[in-house]
């Protein structure tokens, strides 16, 4: 690499060097499975999925080897392939802990508390949002509306929703998850998806 | 120092302004004197200024870093209250003299009643 | 044709016009930043904003197709304060450094802002900063001034065909970036200094050096290529400070290559300032008078049949003028201004030129490539190539080594036979080019420039008749030189006479000491070792290659440094202009071999420009138009032979040194060692 | 009120299984062959009829979008459905997603036949794991039992139908941006015209409809056009899912009739307002990106395009936001501010620096650190920020900042009051 020295890199100083990156056997397999899903000489569209892919075999993050391996898999320019994965929120490309932690603070989340959650984490995790824990094994950060508001406040932890946190439920559910436990995901407070909490105003009269 | 010289120079506006509004926030070794403005509606546009300790010509340049620094809002603290950290090679300040007898003259001035180099040109000949 | 109504002022404007066109058309200024006319549109700065009746917001008038019927207002308050918004915004995060910036002066937003802009600033938070990107020696940023217009980007995807530079992040920050740091690859990136509307995007070399106000600007031509493009000389006192890119629809639209555009700094280097002579081995500097009588003697002791007049890749057309007489007075036939050896002769003049002519590519259908990589030899014309098969139902072909040339080439294979089996129809090609309603042939000096070059002119000649390359209105047969000089000395007829020696002749005659005397007139690209047992004259301007081994020296002026004509590889005559004296003692060329010839006591009677300049056209009718091109005739050339089958290579292997001014050049040879390690990385990871 | 019968999702809160055997149970699936083979025209005519307008903010007559598709286009067009639901406030197509994938997966296969659509891409928000898996799994399984795919339900329609995960960016919820995205870009909108009915996904003709407005589709099919006309009010037909969240006691979706007045859409399903209707401050009614409305308008509003326009605010999404008298309004609407700061996409001017400097002032206005002219100054930023931009981000970030000063001036001053007088006594 022709970098000039003393200039700031885009990856930052803290970045290892990661000097390869393939699909394993299985990924490849999806992968292909993936580009199948775009018409012929449109592969590009495929670079979300594959990045998702890339993202998860590589625990949690993307180094600069796995977006010019992607995008010689697509036969896309490899400015390309950078500006997509800096440009979306849900690709890290830099390292992070393996198990991502996001609490929802829009509006709906902290009209509902999200103050709370969010100290919750930071004090079970022991680091500020957008730091990896002290153990390097999580990674906190604010996220912005996860799309649960009638369940608000919510915690997103790696594929998995906790809705209806309190203080205590967000430390309950991040404790067992340290302890490396996964709890039921869905709302804490015992109500089924969205309905109201003190039972369904609606569909009543519609049987099995 | 007449009145007239002083309304010239809004040296009355000045003063008047400090008797009501100015608090006295520090002197240099100048004897140079900075003020802020009291009651500023909003802290960060409070005006701050200073009343130069000579009373015929001034040169603004007298002002010693730190306190341009404050009187520019880059710094919050007066230096008077929190003194810039010194580094081992800088010289003590001295205020721009140019158009005075103390002025920068380069090599070969003639005031200086040197002779200058000649014209070098501005290329790189070549010679074998 | 849609009729609109622009500020109450009826236009009517060609289908698929945008509404900006319509109001430029109406004469109305848009203020843009965004907006190129030679590049897609992004829509993204919001300044060109316009008011359009039954619409309810103000649209965005370089992205909104005319229609007929519309109403337009672009002076209305409405339009005016969204324009003071847009430019209110701009402004939040726009570092309020102009009086350190080098786009001061020059730039949009600063223009605009006096136009259009708020008064004063409401915006009291912290401005934004933005890490400055490494682009390579050519290119300095100060990304905190980017105000995101994505031209630059746009121009390196769309013209330069190097998709390098991207825009990553998003929101506020948002920033345009190579990601990692590499320095850009291509041979046009100057121009995006020229886009960036601020000082976003600066010249390294020209960086902090002077402000434009104190430039002189001298219009001139470029010579360091065979294209000829239009630039403009910016100087200060007596230093070029830089070089800019001057419109030219047909030859450069309004780009420059970057040899062109920054090997500037080599005028100030390793300058040939005095004359000199050799005394005892040793170049000493003398006076003018001196070598003058030294050479005339050497000169007038000679018998002439053993005098050779060598012609160099950037020498001016005056200058060859007066060395046609001059070698007519002396009587010597060897006469030679294909310093590379190709087998190019004068009639018919189609064989050397540019028949279709740069702006004519865009006409064409099918491209057959022999033996050239545009992208070096003449980067200008690439971009074109490049800028036609954009447009879609264009075909390239390639006979030669593979290179990218940044749009798809359907590779032939790589030498003599392939041409061969395309002349005669036995490739499926032909059959492309011969159905091609417009198709060209662009022969590189490098198939040329070969012991076999006459029997592979034959063979283009060749193919050229059998796919009808030359038609009713359209000539397809092109030669792509790489020296400025050659078409004007081939116009003027500067190659032997009757009994006169060719470029091999005169080495070998050098070597066997048959000719003793050569005047190297600018000739930098032979080897010094064949000429050296020749007592040589030099008439050049930098310690280049042939100056050291130069038994005398007489310094001339480079292109800045005159007034000068030059052909181009069209053949389209132009005039450079003098910007800056030439350095020390150096003088105009022809006026130097007028005196030369006055002191030989040869006089050639041409005591000023203006009579050079009459000879000119006596001698070469044609050079008398300036900037215009007269078609040239077609006939029969080459000459059949055998031919060796080994590949066309091009003449040009590092882009960036191919001539004394840009082997000088400081900032050419960075370049030169970037690209070098670029390809050893290249071949290095892909075997 | 809305009775049950004529709820379309019957399964909302997930009660029962999310698979096609339930599906079918609930109707889903039901004579969807006998409806493809009613022709583009009919299935036009009836969307046209019902009266549907677009559920994914804009409100855009749904039949009449579809109308736009070319009759006849030689090669691909495409279906794109929208189910990057990232507005804050909004969790209804979740929802469907998740617990009635088959309504949608039907509703596409309609949609496709109303428009000659030969393949259709869900765009999923990326954040939905879950939710993709879900829909991914019922995909298969009507492929699997040949509803969708070659030969769809026998009708010898052709439909191929694929999910595409987006990565977290609010901005791919506006429909060129989508596409965008799609097609492995940035999600930065494109420049209108040519509309994606003309030039969209891939260059072809394509229609972005929501997930709420493809789901719906089957059922006004089967039950017709008349009946989804009768319910709600003309203009502002049907019904529609709210999602309610916020300071009620029972934050909840539901699927009610169009026009319900706010105030018995909380009371009767979310449990009222927290601490009682007097307790309420404010009301966002649409999402996010619409301005809000106090009390007073609250009183008597009625939940549909028209009335909520005649308040300056809108529909949108119609997700609910509840504010109690607790409520920090401002920081409520400073971090709406961050949230649109943070999903600009970068590409335009107006909204790249106009929504950090917005969100910069909010921050200072909600300390009253500012001087009583920002907040006309405020006001004026997002006038220049509103109407500039290429897409509708722009004014959905100036909009709630204008509700806010609309309606509660007097707060923003009196928390500058506050603050100088504070300082005066520190001083």
């Amino acid at each position: 690499m022709s970098a000039a020295p003393g200039r700031p890199q885009p990856y930052g100083a803290m970045a290892p060097d990661v000097e390869s990156f393939a699909f394993t056997p299985e990924n490849l397999e999806e992968a292909k499975k993936i580009l199948a899903r775009y018409p012929a000489g449109r592969q590009a569209s495929a670079v979300l999925p594959l990045l998702h892919l890339a993202q998860a075999q590589h625990g949690g993050w993307l180094p600069k080897a796995a977006l010019d391996y992607v995008a010689e898999f697509l036969g896309m320019a490899k400015i390309r392939v950078y500006e997509v994965a800096s440009f979306y929120d849900m690709f890290n490309t830099e390292p992070v802990g393996r198990v991502q932690v996001r609490v929802c603070t829009t509006t709906p989340c902290w009209l509902c508390g999200s103050d709370a959650v969010l100290r919750a984490a930071r004090e079970v995790l022991g680091c500020e949002p957008g730091e990896s824990s002290p153990d390097g094994r999580f990674f906190l950060r604010e996220f912005e509306c996860l799309g649960a508001c009638a369940n608000a406040p919510v915690l997103w932890i790696d594929d998995d929703f906790y809705e209806d946190l309190t203080y205590e439920r967000a430390k309950a559910v991040l404790e067992s998850v340290v302890r490396g436990e996964r709890p039921t995901p869905g709302p804490q407070s015992g109500r089924k998806g969205s309905m109201p909490a003190g039972g369904k105003t609606t569909l009543l009269e519609v049987g099995e | 120092m007449g009145l007239l010289e002083w309304l010239k120079d809004n040296r009355l506006g000045t003063y008047l302004f400090t008797r009501r509004r100015g608090e006295l926030v520090g002197e240099d070794e100048y004897g140079n004197r900075y003020y802020r403005e009291v009651g500023a509606e909003d802290p960060r546009s409070e005006r701050r200024w200073v009343v130069y300790a000579s009373r015929d010509e001034i040169e603004p340049s007298i002002v010693p870093p730190g306190w341009n620094a404050w009187l520019h809002h880059n710094l919050d603290e007066p230096p008077s209250r929190k003194p810039l950290p010194t580094k081992r090679w800088e010289r003590p300040h001295r205020p721009n003299p140019t158009g005075t007898p103390a002025a920068e003259l380069p090599p070969g001035h003639e005031a200086r009643g040197g002779k200058r180099a000649p014209a070098t040109g501005d290329y790189e000949p070549w010679r074998p | 044709m849609p009729k609109l109504t622009i500020d109450g002022e009826l236009v009517e404007v060609p289908p698929g016009s945008t509404v900006l066109q319509a109001c430029e058309a109406a004469g109305r200024e848009i203020p843009v930043f965004c907006y190129h006319p030679r590049l897609n549109i992004a829509g993204n700065c919001r300044m060109c904003l316009v008011e359009v009746e039954k619409m309810p917001k103000p649209q965005a008038s370089c992205a909104l197709p005319a229609a007929d019927g519309m109403v337009v207002r672009t002076n209305s308050p409405l339009v005016h304060k969204a324009r003071k918004g847009v430019l209110e915004l701009l402004l939040i995060n726009h570092p309020l450094d102009c009086p350190i910036c080098d786009q001061g002066g020059e730039c949009d937003l600063q223009d605009l802002t006096l136009f259009y802009g708020p008064d004063k600033s409401r915006f009291k938070e912290n401005k934004r900063p933005v890490a400055d990107k490494y682009l390579g020696p050519l290119i300095s940023t100060h990304m905190t001034r980017c105000i995101h217009c994505t031209r630059c980007i746009r121009f390196l995807n769309e013209i330069a065909g190097v998709e390098e530079l991207g825009a990553v992040h998003r929101g506020e920050h948002m920033e345009i970036t190579t990601w990692v740091e590499a320095a850009l690859s291509s041979e046009l990136q100057g121009n995006i200094i020229d886009l960036c509307p601020v000082g976003a995007l600066n010249s390294k070399p020209y960086e902090y050096r002077a402000r434009t106000w104190e430039l002189k600007k001298t219009e001139s031509v470029d010579v360091l290529d065979a294209v000829g493009a239009s630039i403009r000389i910016d100087s200060r006192g007596n230093e070029v400070m830089r070089i800019l890119p001057r419109l030219h629809e047909e030859v450069n639209e309004e780009w420059l290559a970057d040899k062109s555009r920054f090997a500037y700094d080599g005028l100030k280097k390793r300058r040939l300032d005095v004359p000199m002579l050799r005394k005892a081995g040793k170049l000493e500097p003398v006076d003018w008078k001196t070598v003058l009588a030294a050479v005339a003697e050497r000169v007038r002791a000679t018998d002439p049949n053993r005098i050779a007049f060598l012609i160099g890749d950037q020498v001016d057309c005056e200058t060859m003028v007066l060395v046609k007489e001059l070698a007519e007075r002396l009587g010597t036939p060897h006469v030679e201004c294909r310093q590379d050896g190709s087998p190019l002769g004068t009639r018919p003049r189609a064989q050397y030129r540019f028949n279709t002519t740069i702006a004519g590519i865009e006409q064409a259908d099918v491209c057959l490539l022999v033996g050239t990589n545009p992208r070096f030899e003449a980067p200008l014309v690439n971009a074109r190539i490049r800028k036609r098969w954009r447009r879609g139902g264009f075909t390239v072909g390639r006979i030669g080594v593979p290179f990218d040339l940044t749009y798809p080439v359907q590779d032939l294979g790589a030498g003599p036979p392939t041409l061969e089996e395309v002349a005669h129809g036995w490739h499926s090609f032909a059959e492309k080019l011969a159905a091609a309603e417009r198709p060209m042939l662009i022969l590189g000096t490098g198939a040329l420039a070969r012991p076999d070059g006459a029997a592979i002119l034959s063979l283009a000649h060749r193919l050229a008749e059998s796919v009808r390359l030359v038609r009713e209105g359209w000539n397809g047969f092109n030669v792509l030189h790489t020296a400025a000089a050659r078409v004007g000395g081939l116009e003027l007829g500067l190659v032997p006479g009757p009994g006169g020696r060719d470029l091999a002749g005169i080495l070998d005659g050098i070597e066997r000491g048959e000719i003793e005397l050569v005047f190297s007139i600018g000739v930098e690209e032979i080897d010094p070792k064949r000429l050296e047992k020749a007592f040589v004259v030099h008439l050049g301007t930098h310690g280049d290659r042939t100056a050291p081994i130069a038994s005398a020296i007489l310094p001339g002026a480079a292109y800045t440094e005159k007034n000068a004509t030059w052909v181009n590889l069209e053949g389209r005559p132009q005039r450079g202009r003098l910007a800056v004296f030439p350095p020390g003692e150096a003088k105009e060329d022809w006026r130097i071999l007028r005196a030369l010839s006055e002191a030989i006591g040869r006089t050639v009677p041409l005591d000023t420009l203006a009579q050079v300049r009459m000879r000119m056209a006596e001698l070469a009718p044609q050079l008398g138009e300036i900037d215009r091109i007269r078609p040239a005739e077609w006939g029969s050339f080459g000459r059949a032979g055998p031919v060796d089958p080994a590949p066309f290579t091009s003449p040009i292997r590092d882009y960036w040194r191919t001539c004394p001014i840009s082997r000088a050049s400081s900032v050419m040879a960075e370049c030169s060692a970037l690209a070098a390690a670029r390809a050893r990385e290249a071949t290095g990871t892909h075997g | 009120m809305l009775h049950d019968r004529d709820r379309i999702f019957t399964n909302l809160y997930g009660e029962r299984p999310w698979n096609l055997e339930a599906a079918r149970r609930r109707g889903d699936w039901d004579g969807t062959k006998d409806l493809i083979l009613k022709g583009r025209d009919w299935l036009i005519k009836e969307m046209k009829d019902s009266g549907l307008r677009g559920r994914g903010g804009a409100g855009f007559p749904t039949g009449l979008k579809w109308s736009f598709m070319p009759k006849q286009a030689d090669g691909p067009v495409y279906l794109v459905v929208n189910a990057d639901e990232s507005e804050p406030g909004t969790c209804k197509d979740r929802e469907i997603i998740r617990n009635e994938p088959h309504k949608l997966i039907e509703g596409c296969l309609l949609a496709g036949a109303a428009m000659g659509c030969t393949a259709g891409y869900i765009y999923i928000r990326g954040e939905f794991v879950r939710e993709a898996q879900i829909l991914q799994a019922a995909i298969d399984e009507a492929y699997e039992a040949g509803l969708i795919g070659k030969n769809a339900c026998g009708s010898g329609y052709d439909f191929e139908l694929y999910l595409h995960r987006g990565a977290g960016a609010y901005i791919c919820g506006e429909e060129t941006g989508l596409l965008e995205s799609l097609e492995g870009k940035k999600g930065q909108p494109r420049l209108k015209p040519p509309f994606p009915a003309a030039v969209g996904l891939y260059g072809r003709p394509t229609t972005v409809n929501n997930v709420e407005t493809i789901a719906v589709a089957p059922t006004i099919f089967r039950r017709g056009a008349a009946w989804f006309a009768g319910l709600g009010r003309p203009n502002n037909t049907g019904t529609k899912i709210f999602c309610i969240s916020g300071h009620v006691n029972h934050p909840c979706t539901v699927e009610e009739e169009m026009g319900i007045p706010l105030r018995t859409l909380l009371e009767k399903h979310a449990g009222g307002v927290r601490g009682g209707w007097d307790n309420l401050l404010a009301v966002i009614p649409g999402g996010s990106s619409v301005p809000l409305i106090p009390k007073e308008i609250c009183d008597t509003v009625r939940m549909d395009f028209d009335s909520l326009r005649e308040v300056h605010s809108g529909l949108g999404t119609a997700g609910v936001i509840v504010m109690d008298r607790s409520t920090d309004i401002v920081k409520a609407i400073a971090r709406l501010s961050k949230f649109y700061m943070h999903e600009s996409c970068g590409q335009c001017t107006p909204c790249r620096e106009g929504t950090g400097w917005l969100w910069r002032m909010m921050e200072r206005l909600a300390r009253g650190e500012a001087e009583p002219a920002e907040i006309d100054q405020l006001l004026d930023v997002t006038k220049e920020i509103e109407g500039h931009t290429i897409c509708a981000l722009g004014d959905a970030a100036a909009w709630p900042v204008q509700g806010l000063i609309r309606h509660f001036r007097g707060e923003l001053e009196r928390r500058i009051r506050e603050r100088k007088l504070v300082t005066k006594r520190a001083a």
